[in-house]
């Protein structure tokens, strides 16, 4: 089977299992250029470790990653990230004692020469890859609107703003493909709002193609094009949010068993 | 077959008090994960602590500790008692002025508690001290006096390890596991260069007086004679060993010690102090290298100041047993310690004397890079 | 029992609690159910006193707990079987479950209560010698439960018992636990999974982010649409 | 959108402006250099130029270590073993070269390594040349061994890999200690001798002796500022800000695309490169003897005290400790020059005293004034108790290391990062932090807009 030729990621039935547990099972994701793709499922479903199978964290048991035609299955992660797949993580994992603006400027580190020669004797080259990667890390300070604390230690920002500063750093690397692990987790609903923002404005300035974890419904059934749903590991629903959110196995996933049957069949033994 | 076998006695023996020291790095280890650096360096201070009290109970020679007043420890121990005293007193009262009918516990007052344990602590090791004198006063030969000797280091030695968990170590519980390494070394910088102190050990090198008797074999095999040393202290070191490994499979407190090494939060689910845990792990680990200090000297006499390379490097190889063994594993830090004895007197014996740490930090290298874990230990994960 | 009131607990810079409120009234069964992230499982761990309110009280009894550490909490009655199970992997069943003993000094009762678990929960009778790694996901939510069981709770926390179990084995878990209340044990269950929680369960809270979204009695949000929203962000 | 390469390519300044602006740090290195040892050694004197002499090394060998426990945050507790690595062979070169060259092994220096005033000698010599090219080839195989030391950190973290670092140099100092023999006097002697055994004739356990003193302040500071210009321009650069990345977080670092391993064995190299430079500049200094004995593990604890203090990852901080601790003793000693400044550190102290108060009645945090204030206090107190101690007979000098240590366990609980954390002195955000005590506190949680 050849992939559809707009697609930029294409995973193949990747699985992976921990000891006895498969953490996930035949996971298949196709990405057009440009899309914004959401995937929800409950605690434990999964969703990060498909992100760490991707950023190659961990190596999938089977199956293969593409990324814009080239495969890269069990490469080590900063490969990956040099292929083009970038990522923002679950818990922030910013550079805490480092300013915000060496946070973005290290996100330009994949595509940069970065030669300890050149460094040393600064190059005229050196210089002006310097100058070059310090515009870009404030421009896309500007973009998320971090700009005026550029000087800063990521660590004394405000959560918001250290989520906001994951993105950025993740975009300075140039991706072809963004992961945002749940960008809204402890934003206020105003700060909310400022994210769902921010990617609509990615999406548009830097035409991203986006795979989103996200727990909080609300932005993912706003924004999200299609959702994948994964619930102990497999994909139990793919569809735009309104077919997720009416799929009975998804409501089963969020909300627990079929609620009657089993109550019923408690309430019965329940009472000896 | 003579050097082999005299080798291989010299190796079980070193060997299991590698083992004993190698203990306490595993179980702090398995509790904090970290390394205790200055592990090595209460190993030292339990042999001149043994030193000490032999001396001063009338063994060796008595001009070793000429000049070295040490009436400062009667000072500080009067200090806590009454310290304690005090605060304890005004907490009782205050307790009772609120509830009138409960029962007192020293608990609420922490420091009170601490300075209370402290002191009678203190007083109990200097009672053993000056009981090692009386028993010798009475025409021991050595054996007796020993064991009380060794008990004092053990306990001297243990409160000194109480006392830098509570100071040093206990502040950083939540501290980046490099900030803690770093307090390490620390502490044992600290512990070398207090102990060189004259009003401590002094600076020259000492001679510890022999106890057990060192010119009559126990038995002869093919001309090697097997000294009451070598029986002596391996037969000690086994006895603690299994003493621990009692403790901590068999008993509700070393149920408690593996659950805080498995996982410190669910434990304190089921009730555990994990502080007073940690302490207790503490002051077991220092008093068995305390122990091991003691037997070592009866073996090899000759004290070095205690910054010298030369014995700290001593407690270094104890630690090369644990991470052999598989650091947090209490049976592997046994193995690993008789390895290690092994693997350096063997090597010692057959190849060169000079190179014989070359062979313990090679094994080391080797075993972390073909094995991380240990021989006996489970690989960690990193959580993403 | 409990109440605990406009309690705040930050994680760094987080604020993973903005000040909720509930209490917990002798013999019931309360349940507190959301989504991921919530803050369900931090406001239990702030009971336990694992984790440090940064204000807001904490009142068991009428006694403050929020300032005591949490071996001390155990001792009061207050016992949780956490998140995960919180299973002590490189010990046998038999040692987890006197684990759970740590804070009982009489011998007659533990040898009751422990007689009693193992009857609530046979398969861990069958398993005492065995690794506690090596059991099921349900068998080790019933060794998490059994072993709060033993430490003789007045109030059992209770943190996603039915997380990563198979549907068949949720349904047991929550007889079980309807059981154990009935025997006279406070419950304070934490469930993602709402409507099992919500059938067994005398009164709810709905969290969200952080906040207290509904509260009443779990029969009536069993059958209110606001929990479908917050749980799968439907307007 | 276009490459950052071609956006790069775009910016390129023209080479001979840049050419200008790489060179003049170390031209003005080079005069600062050359200033100590023609203007500055006559007039404070022999005794304060061997104290200034060590201090440079132990810049040097702090400003090493920083690159890789600073910048990289892998723990090295093994550093002693590249001084001496580096010292070694830098000894060998400049003895037995001297030897073979000039017919013994007498300094042959001009006045630029001379220590000694008075010297009729010309400025340079191929003396020298041979010592600078010493040095050179001691860092290189430092370097090497770096290389072979930073392997293992591929695999290994934190503890583990510091007790590797710790076992390396202790192999490295058995070996020279017990596999090395006797140093060869003369000429025929070297030269019966097959060559491929000359790197064993270094002295055994007994040391190196007999190795001419070319370290001078001259070509010690010009190794400090080589390895302060090297030091702030690969911290100040893609290179740098990997290093610095991995310390914080090595999963998000290997996931912006740093080659992690990579990197940790480049720092390996270059702070052993450096170490190695040290270990020449130490081998050849005035009153010392190179022996494996005092460059073992407390000689490493030695150089991570400095590292620690100064703050892990501040080049001038770990500059500055190392000037510290290095002065520190000789300051107990003898502690008259600092007493002289008395009424200034009081004054001083005063000022922060008062401004800490106002700060405080006015609601605002002057943590970091309280932090100067006791720093201040602290140096007098050390001055006044050396003197009382020295009028009672002791020599505060001996307990040095009980104060570093206190220090370093003081740092750790209560100042976790070091006195500049990874800023430099002339960081902007460092000063900010103290100025800010003067100000209204920061509201908390503020969006931005």
């Amino acid at each position: 089977m050849t992939p559809p030729t707009d697609a930029v990621l294409e995973v193949r039935s990747i699985c992976k299992s921990f000891g006895g547990l498969k953490a996930v099972q035949e996971f298949n994701l196709t990405l057009p250029r440009g899309s914004l793709r959401g995937l929800i499922g409950p605690n434990g479903a999964g969703k990060t470790t498909v992100f760490n199978l991707l950023t190659g964290v961990y190596k999938p048991d089977v199956g293969s990653v593409v990324l814009g035609g080239r495969e890269i299955t069990g490469m080590r992660p900063f490969r990956i990230a040099g292929a083009g797949l970038s990522r923002t993580f679950q818990n922030i994992r910013l550079f805490g004692e480092l300013s915000v603006l060496d946070n973005v400027r290290l996100g330009c580190h994949v595509r940069a020469q970065h030669g300890v020669f050149r460094s040393i004797v600064r190059t005229p080259f050196h210089r002006g890859e310097e100058r070059a990667i310090e515009a870009s890390a404030r421009r896309l300070l500007g973009v998320v609107g971090l700009l005026g604390r550029a000087d800063e230690q990521a660590k004394n920002l405000p959560y918001g703003d250290q989520r906001r500063l994951e993105i950025a750093r993740a975009l300075a690397t140039e991706p072809r493909v963004l992961l945002l692990d749940e960008p809204a987790a402890g934003m206020n609903s105003q700060e909310k709002v400022a994210l769902r923002a921010l990617i609509q404005r990615l999406r548009k300035e830097f035409d991203a193609t986006i795979l989103l974890i996200e727990h909080d419904m609300g932005v993912v059934m706003d924004i999200c094009e299609r959702i994948t749903v994964l619930d102990y590991g497999k994909t139990i629903a793919e569809g735009t949010p309104d077919e997720v959110q009416s799929n009975p196995a998804v409501i089963e996933a969020y909300l627990g068993a079929d609620a009657d049957a089993g109550s019923s069949h408690a309430a019965s033994k329940g009472g000896r | 077959m003579e050097k082999f076998l005299q080798t291989l006695i010299d190796a079980l023996a070193v060997g299991s008090l590698y083992a004993l020291i190698a203990l306490g790095y595993t179980m702090v280890y398995g509790i904090l994960k970290f390394i205790n650096f200055a592990h090595s360096d209460v190993f030292v201070l339990g042999a001149w602590t043994s030193f000490l009290v032999a001396v001063a109970a009338g063994w060796g020679d008595p001009q070793a500790s000429a000049g070295a007043g040490r009436e400062w420890v009667a000072w500080v121990l009067w200090a806590a008692t009454i310290a304690a005293a005090v605060i304890a007193a005004f907490e009782y009262a205050a307790w009772k002025r609120r509830h009138p009918t409960d029962a007192f516990s020293l608990n609420r007052t922490r420091l009170a508690g601490s300075l209370v344990l402290v002191a009678a602590w203190g007083w109990a090791a200097l009672g053993l001290a000056k009981m090692a004198g009386v028993v010798k006063a009475w025409g021991d030969n050595g054996l007796f006096s020993g064991l009380l000797i060794l008990l004092c280091a053990m306990a001297t030695c243990g409160l000194v390890g109480f006392v830098l968990e509570r100071l040093a170590y206990k502040p950083l519980r939540k501290a980046p596991r490099l900030n803690v390494l770093i307090t390490a070394i620390g502490v044992s910088l600290l512990l070398q260069n207090l102990g060189q102190l004259q009003a401590m050990f002094g600076t020259r090198p000492q001679r510890m007086p022999t106890l057990l008797p060192t010119d009559a074999p126990l038995a002869t095999i093919a001309n090697v004679k097997i000294m009451p040393v070598d029986v002596i202290g391996a037969a000690t070191a086994v006895a603690l060993m299994f003493l621990l490994d009692f403790l901590v499979h068999r008993t509700k407190f070393g149920r408690s010690m593996r659950a805080v090494s498995f996982n410190p939060t669910t434990a304190s689910l089921m009730g555990i102090p994990v502080d007073r845990v940690i302490s207790v792990t503490f002051v077991i680990g220092a008093s068995l290298a305390a122990a091991a200090g003691f037997l070592y000297g009866q073996k090899y006499p000759g004290l070095n100041q205690t910054a010298a390379a030369v014995w700290v490097l001593l407690g270094l190889k104890a630690f090369v047993a644990a991470v052999v063994g598989g650091i947090g594993n209490i049976r592997g830090a046994m193995l690993g310690g008789v390895l290690i004895g092994l693997l350096e007197f063997f090597g010692a014996a057959y190849v060169s004397a000079a190179m014989r740490d070359v062979y313990v930090f090679s094994l080391l290298i080797v075993v972390l890079l073909v094995r991380p874990s240990g021989i006996l230990g489970r690989p960690m994960v990193e959580k993403v | 029992m409990l109440v605990v009131r406009d309690l705040v607990v930050n994680y760094g810079a987080i604020r993973a609690l903005h000040g909720i409120s509930l209490r917990v009234d002798q013999g019931r069964i309360v349940t507190l159910v959301g989504s991921n992230g919530a803050g369900k499982s931090t406001t239990l761990r702030a009971i336990s006193g694992i984790v440090r309110a940064a204000s807001g009280s904490i009142v068991y009894d009428g006694k403050p707990i929020g300032r005591m550490p949490p071996h001390e909490i155990v001792r009061l009655g207050i016992v949780q079987a956490p998140e995960g199970r919180g299973i002590f992997a490189n010990m046998t069943v038999e040692e987890n479950l006197l684990l759970g003993a740590t804070v009982r000094d009489d011998a007659a009762g533990v040898r009751e209560d422990w007689d009693r678990a193992l009857a609530l929960f046979p398969r861990l009778a069958e398993r005492l010698s065995q690794n506690a790694g090596t059991l099921s996901g349900g068998e080790q939510q019933m060794l998490a439960i059994g072993r709060a069981l033993i430490a003789k709770p007045r109030l059992l926390l209770l943190d996603e018992p039915s997380l990563g179990l198979a549907p068949q084995v949720c349904q047991t878990i929550f007889r079980i636990i309807r059981e154990i209340n009935e025997r006279g044990t406070t419950i304070l269950l934490v469930e993602q999974n709402a409507n099992a929680a919500l059938r067994i369960a005398d009164y709810a809270y709905v969290l969200e982010v952080g906040d207290i979204a509904l509260e009443g009695d779990a029969k009536k949000l069993a059958a209110d649409d606001n929990v479908r929203k917050a749980y799968l962000g439907v307007h | 959108m276009s490459t950052l390469r071609s956006r790069s390519v775009e910016m390129t300044p023209a080479a001979l402006p840049t050419l200008v602006r790489s060179v003049w740090p170390l031209l003005v290195g080079v005069g600062v250099a050359l200033a100590l040892q023609f203007f500055a050694k006559p007039v404070i004197g022999d005794f304060y130029a061997k104290v200034l002499l060590d201090i440079g090394t132990s810049i040097i060998l702090a400003v090493s270590l920083t690159m890789v426990n600073g910048f990289t945050g892998q723990f090295s507790i093994g550093h002693a073993a590249f001084m001496m690595v580096g010292g070694y062979v830098s000894g060998g070169i400049v003895y037995y070269g001297s030897l073979l060259a000039w017919g013994s092994a007498d300094m042959a220096g001009g006045a630029l390594s001379s220590m000694i005033d008075g010297r009729e000698a010309p400025f340079l010599t191929w003396g020298d040349a041979l010592f600078a090219g010493s040095l050179v080839a001691g860092g290189l195989v430092a370097a090497v061994c770096g290389y072979v030391v930073g392997l293992p950190s591929l695999r290994l973290k934190g503890d583990y890999l510091a007790i590797v670092t710790l076992g390396f140099g202790e192999i490295v100092r058995v070996l020279i200690q017990s596999q090395t023999s006797d140093v060869l006097y003369t000429v025929e002697e070297v030269k019966e001798t097959a060559w491929y055994l000359m790197p064993t004739k270094v002295g055994g356990a007994l040391g190196f002796s007999g190795l001419p003193f070319y370290s001078s302040l001259f070509w010690v500071f010009l190794g400090v500022a080589v390895t302060l210009l090297v030091a702030y321009r690969l911290k100040d650069s893609a290179t740098g800000r990997a290093f610095l990345s991995i310390r914080e977080d090595e999963i998000a670092s290997e996931a912006m695309g740093v080659n992690t391993t990579q990197f940790k064995v480049r720092a390996f190299v270059i702070a052993a490169f450096f170490a190695g430079v040290a270990g020449g500049l130490f081998a050849h200094s005035i009153g010392v003897q190179l022996n494996p004995g005092e460059l073992g593990f407390l000689k490493s604890f030695d150089i991570i005290i400095m590292v620690v203090l100064g703050g892990l990852g501040s080049i001038s901080g770990a500059a500055i400790a190392a000037a510290i601790v290095t002065i520190l003793p000789e300051l107990l000693r003898n502690p008259e020059p600092l007493l002289k400044m008395w009424p200034v550190l009081a004054g001083l102290a005063a000022v922060l005293l008062v401004a800490a108060v106002v700060c405080a009645m006015t609601g605002r945090r002057a943590r970091s004034l309280v932090a100067w204030m006791c720093i201040v206090l602290t140096l007098l107190g050390l001055g006044f108790g050396a003197r009382a101690a020295a009028a009672a007979g002791h020599n505060l000098g001996d307990y040095r290391m009980i104060l570093f240590a206190l220090a370093l366990i003081l740092m750790m609980i209560l100042r976790p990062q070091g006195l500049f954390g990874v800023r430099e002195v002339w960081d902007r955000s460092l000063w900010k932090g103290i100025a800010d005590s003067f100000r209204a506190p920061p509201k908390k949680g503020g969006t931005n807009k």
